[in-house]
């Protein structure tokens, strides 16, 4: 096993690996830019270095550097996390050829998957089903035009080095076709350096259902379950959950063996997710392979377990897997939400900011992933994750309901968040029903209500905005032994960038 | 003294009879409010119900204008105008004269950068029409027009970058 | 189901069977004493009604207050939590009589269980083996010598209507009775309001191993495997862990057995543990019963993925058990530290004060169930938890080593905690191990090596010290579209109770 | 400049040299310390090795004595005395005259109930016999003389209420 290990990424999957890694025994090197200087990744590791100014290209996604740390802090292996380089083959292969050991699957395997039209021969070569599409990248023009004729309205524009929705489209009209290839494209160079779309049927009201899966150096390949993540809005994933509601355990078993294949096809080692999509008639479908740890993890983690990310590390010291497939079981069901900054009720705009209180839920079956804490900063500089909340429960309806209470325990000032837009999901009856798919939130979710609230709780606001503005609220008392409250933040607190405490 | 509390088109009126007492829709409630330790963090009891409550103070948009409160209860935000009696006569008296040419104005809602300018000067638009292209955090964001009318101003160009709350064009 | 609950007790447990409830859709009246307005128990429940001043005798222990604080809330149920009046037999009658219904087993069991040298013959009558000692309370004098005499030293002074491991006394040497007898008769009339005490065999390095036990109103008794609870100082629990490292299946079956016979002699209704000594030779002894939900259940719940709070509910409102003895299932492992306000290097003296700053930690398998918060108080009034810090592993050494590190993450200032002690315990070879008996702390712990921490530990600490003290550090740079930071701490913070801020 | 920081019998002597440069046990290193906006929370990175540390500043038994300060790290707590080369000097040549009378207190280390006392006055004790008992929190804790010698004063009374720091007796 290593001794020390560099983890290429910040945030709160810089945190998680951080904690596997210390479980381990195996100590960290956090790199930081300037903006990450007091950010909880590099206060947890073992050793941090500094890696550049804020922006990621100049930092997080400066490969060169990053090695050249490793080097430094004379770590024997290094973990990207997800987004950054983690799906980057040139970094993988330039760590290798430092000689170190990249967590994750071998440069040709993720330049495969990365390329979503290589992907889609190599699937359909192994047997694995894919949807009709083109079988190479395409350029905006006339023959796009054809093609899409061919497949069919509505199309779905993809960035052929694409992934997590970034450069997608969805088009229904031939002449949306050109305006929505052009946004795709230049999203996708945008996001991925390479402007490359193609074409792929667009099916009607999937859902998102994905295998993860590990494999080890040694010919091992198993899966542990299914996640379905078909609560989306523009192509994100926003919650996921495990096991899915619709999946029967010989459908479980079929997908698993599909997803195996798949990992087999491309000669995968590691942790990874193939994403798949799930008809209504039951057909499923190859999407993509993402070819590292996945955001959503942590449900196949609460359901099963097993700890992901030490899995991932134990493969790529080259241990055999010493769990088997019938090893496997689903204990309960786990939802994750996503916490993003952003303002549901402004078009889901980022909201960039410092992060003035922050008062995170907790109780049974309850786990909040997070990589901000009270006086850090929202910036715009990178993902606007505010955390990834977690709730296990003995049943699906246990883990809604441990959700909405601790959705509602949750607290943040300082940046709006979509922890209200959550609650909204959870008190949805479809949700609840499990009848979801990929389009459920422009379909089921009306954003009015989550601006209104109940008439109850707004008209509660209103009396408590009245009564601490207009009458002087008491201060918490101090008992014998306690010590003198400071001066009142009621008289003291001045202007503080467009905004004073009541 | 009776307050106003105004969120979109609804307003309630509270009266406040003593430091425990207020009425609402002709009832009654005694409450207890009482602030922690965390400035934004408040207990407030209405007749034995408890809620937990976060509440800030917003900045106003401009001077003499009432103030403007930001309410998280239970998962939700609220953001009330507060007005007392006698400051919103004053301000009704005054309210015709007030202007309105701040409502056409296209505002970036976060820092980022104009990728794309989807209209040109003299344009006419309907509200919702899309006005600019705003990339932030790696996703394209398209910024809407706030009213119907005609664009009068461009006041960013392709490739800018733009800071939050920076107009980027102005419809009239 | 009930439509609402009125919950007797403040603090972590309090908060836990809020959540309970608020996930079953039950709502929930807290009470709260004066110094508990600003409580997060006070805060998080639906109601919130003021028992009175500070000291618990006139709030927490306030029978009538709190019946009548039922009836004005129009709540259906009481629960009493753990500790005040959850084993007061008269309350729950009280509660009864008011036609409320007490969410507990019924008055006699816990009559019957709280004299426990009747619970002693309940459970040689049902054929539950129990140590040698005295058949009724015993005065302090010369018949106590002669009873002690042919017992046989060591012996144990227990109060009769004792539990928790109040009013206890190891007696080695016969000129050391009377002083002990009198010391816990004096303890037993403080805590329990009654001076009787009891002499019984005292074992040499036996484990504390109690079975979790839950009864229906139908006739239903099931339990939910064992906890190891040896870690304690004085007698009382510091750390528990379930499963036990020595119990095999087929004990486990022989001492749930018991248990559920000895749940069933006593007339059992609802959560309740019974506590036994095993000794070297694999025999175990009923110690005692406790009638009602245990600090320590999370490690049950997170081991069995059983709510045991939600069943307690369920039970109360007349529902049968819908779980079965073989359902019930052993996942992983999971250790308890419970955190409390102390100071471990000063004969682990309460700590009281304002919790000036509050850092918990998180994490896959962590669990903090707390009752405090930043901003609040440990005062003298009540118990000096501050929280129960659980951790579950997929075996005992992450299950350890998930501790470890959730222990370094946890910062409590304002207060001393038992944080480092508890680091100590799970660092000591024989805990590792699962070598542990009652006597473990006194014999394989070592104080001092707390206090120094290691060398290099110590070393670091006053490199920070010099360097924050003797230059000026930097504060958090604010990247652009962030917040200006606040004027110094440095420079403005004043004296605030005998501390400054660095 | 030197700085000496001291626990228990051990003394650490740590020359600042600059803002990020420090020298101890004879070798250089280079620190990075900052501050989050939490006061007691800092970050300090010495040559790349990360510490989480949160420091405050204890209150001096008296004035002009030298700073303390706690340091909690990985779940320890340290409480250093402080001193530059220069007052240690000073210190030192005055230390003879420092008094040593407040040793002998037996002093309660928190609020409470005194239920018993176990000595009389004149008794001898040695250092850790029992000189009262005192109930907090529902459990009784015995207070220990801390040297030995004779029991000089009794300050308190069976059942009398205690706060914490109030001297009980006076050992000399």
């Amino acid at each position: 096993m290593f001794n020390r290990i560099l983890i290429a990424n910040r945030g709160e999957i810089a945190v998680r690996i951080i904690r596997a890694a210390r479980e381990m025994g195996i100590e960290t090197v956090a790199v930081y830019s300037d903006a990450d200087r007091m950010a909880l990744h590099t206060r947890l590791a073992d050793y941090a270095y500094n890696i550049g100014p804020p922006p990621s290209a100049e930092s997080y996604l400066n490969k060169e550097r990053i090695i050249e740390a490793a080097r430094q802090a004379k770590a024997e292996a290094i973990h990207p996390g997800y987004g950054f380089l983690a799906e980057n083959a040139d970094f993988a292969g330039a760590v290798t050829n430092a000689g170190l050991t990249f967590i994750g699957p071998p440069p040709q395997a993720i330049r495969d998957m990365g390329l979503k039209t290589r992907a889609r021969e190599i699937m359909q070569k192994a047997g694995v089903p894919v949807t009709p599409g083109t079988e190479s990248a395409i350029e905006p023009g006339k023959g796009a035009e054809k093609i899409a004729q061919e497949i069919g309205y509505p199309v779905l524009i993809k960035a052929a080095s694409g992934g997590g929705g970034k450069g997608m489209r969805i088009v229904h009209k031939p002449e949306e076709l050109l305006k929505s290839m052009e946004a795709a494209s230049r999203e996708a160079a945008s996001a991925f350096g390479d402007p490359q779309v193609y074409i792929e049927k667009y099916l009607e009201s999937p859902r998102h259902i994905e295998i993860q899966v590990l494999a080890d150096h040694h010919g091992n390949v198993i899966h542990l379950n299914e996640r379905e993540c078909s609560i989306q809005r523009r192509h994100q994933k926003v919650i996921e959950e495990a096991p899915s509601p619709v999946i029967t355990p010989e459908l479980r078993e079929k997908i698993g063996a599909a997803a195996v294949a798949a990992a087999r096809a491309c000669g995968y080692q590691n942790a990874g997710t193939v994403e798949f999509l799930f008809d209504k008639r039951r057909n499923f479908y190859f999407m993509e392979m993402n070819t590292r740890l996945q955001v959503e993890h942590p449900v196949t983690e609460m359901t099963t377990g097993i700890d992901l990310v030490k899995e991932q590390l134990k493969i790529a010291a080259g241990e055999p897997l010493t769990i088997k497939q019938e090893d496997v079981k689903i204990s309960g069901h786990a939802i994750e939400c996503r916490i993003y900054a952003e303002d549901p009720l402004n078009n889901f705009f980022p909201s960039t900011g410092r992060i003035d209180y922050f008062h995170t839920p907790a109780g049974p079956g309850i786990r909040n992933d997070s990589g901000i804490f009270e006086g850090g900063e929202i910036s715009v500089y990178y993902d606007p994750l505010i955390s990834k909340l977690v709730a296990w429960g003995g049943d699906r309806a246990e883990a809604i309901q441990r959700m909405k209470g601790a959705l509602q325990e949750y607290h943040i000032a300082g940046v709006h968040s979509n922890i209200a837009f959550c609650l909204l999901v959870m008190n949805t009856p479809a949700f609840v029903d499990g009848k979801i798919d990929t389009h459920f939130i422009e379909q089921h979710v009306q954003l009015s209500d989550m601006a209104e609230g109940s008439e109850e709780l707004r008209k509660i606001a209103a009396i408590a905005a009245v009564t601490a503005f207009h009458s002087e609220p008491k201060a918490a008392k101090i008992s014998k032994g306690g010590i003198p409250s400071a001066i009142s933040p009621w008289l003291t607190s001045g202007r503080r960038n467009g905004r004073e405490h009541i | 003294m009776k307050y106003f509390a105004e969120i979109d088109d609804l307003s309630y009126q509270i009266e406040l009879k003593s430091d425990n007492h207020f009425s609402i829709d002709g009832k009654a409630h005694s409450f207890d409010l009482m602030r922690s330790s965390k400035p934004e963090q408040f207990s407030l009891i209405i007749d034995g119900q408890s809620y937990q409550v976060w509440m800030e103070k917003l900045n106003s948009t401009s001077a003499g204008s009432p103030a403007r409160v930001r309410v998280h209860l239970s998962g939700y935000d609220f953001e009330f105008t507060l007005d007392d009696e006698r400051s919103k006569k004053l301000r009704e008296y005054t309210s015709a004269e007030s202007s309105t040419e701040d409502e056409g104005r296209v505002v970036a809602p976060m820092p980022g950068l104009v990728v794309k300018l989807l209209v040109e000067l003299g344009q006419k638009v309907k509200k919702g029409d899309g006005v600019a292209i705003v990339e932030a955090m790696k996703m394209e964001n398209e910024i809407r027009a706030p009213i119907i009318g005609e664009v009068r101003e461009i006041v960013v160009t392709e490739k800018q970058a733009v800071e939050k709350g920076d107009t980027l064009a102005v419809i009239g």
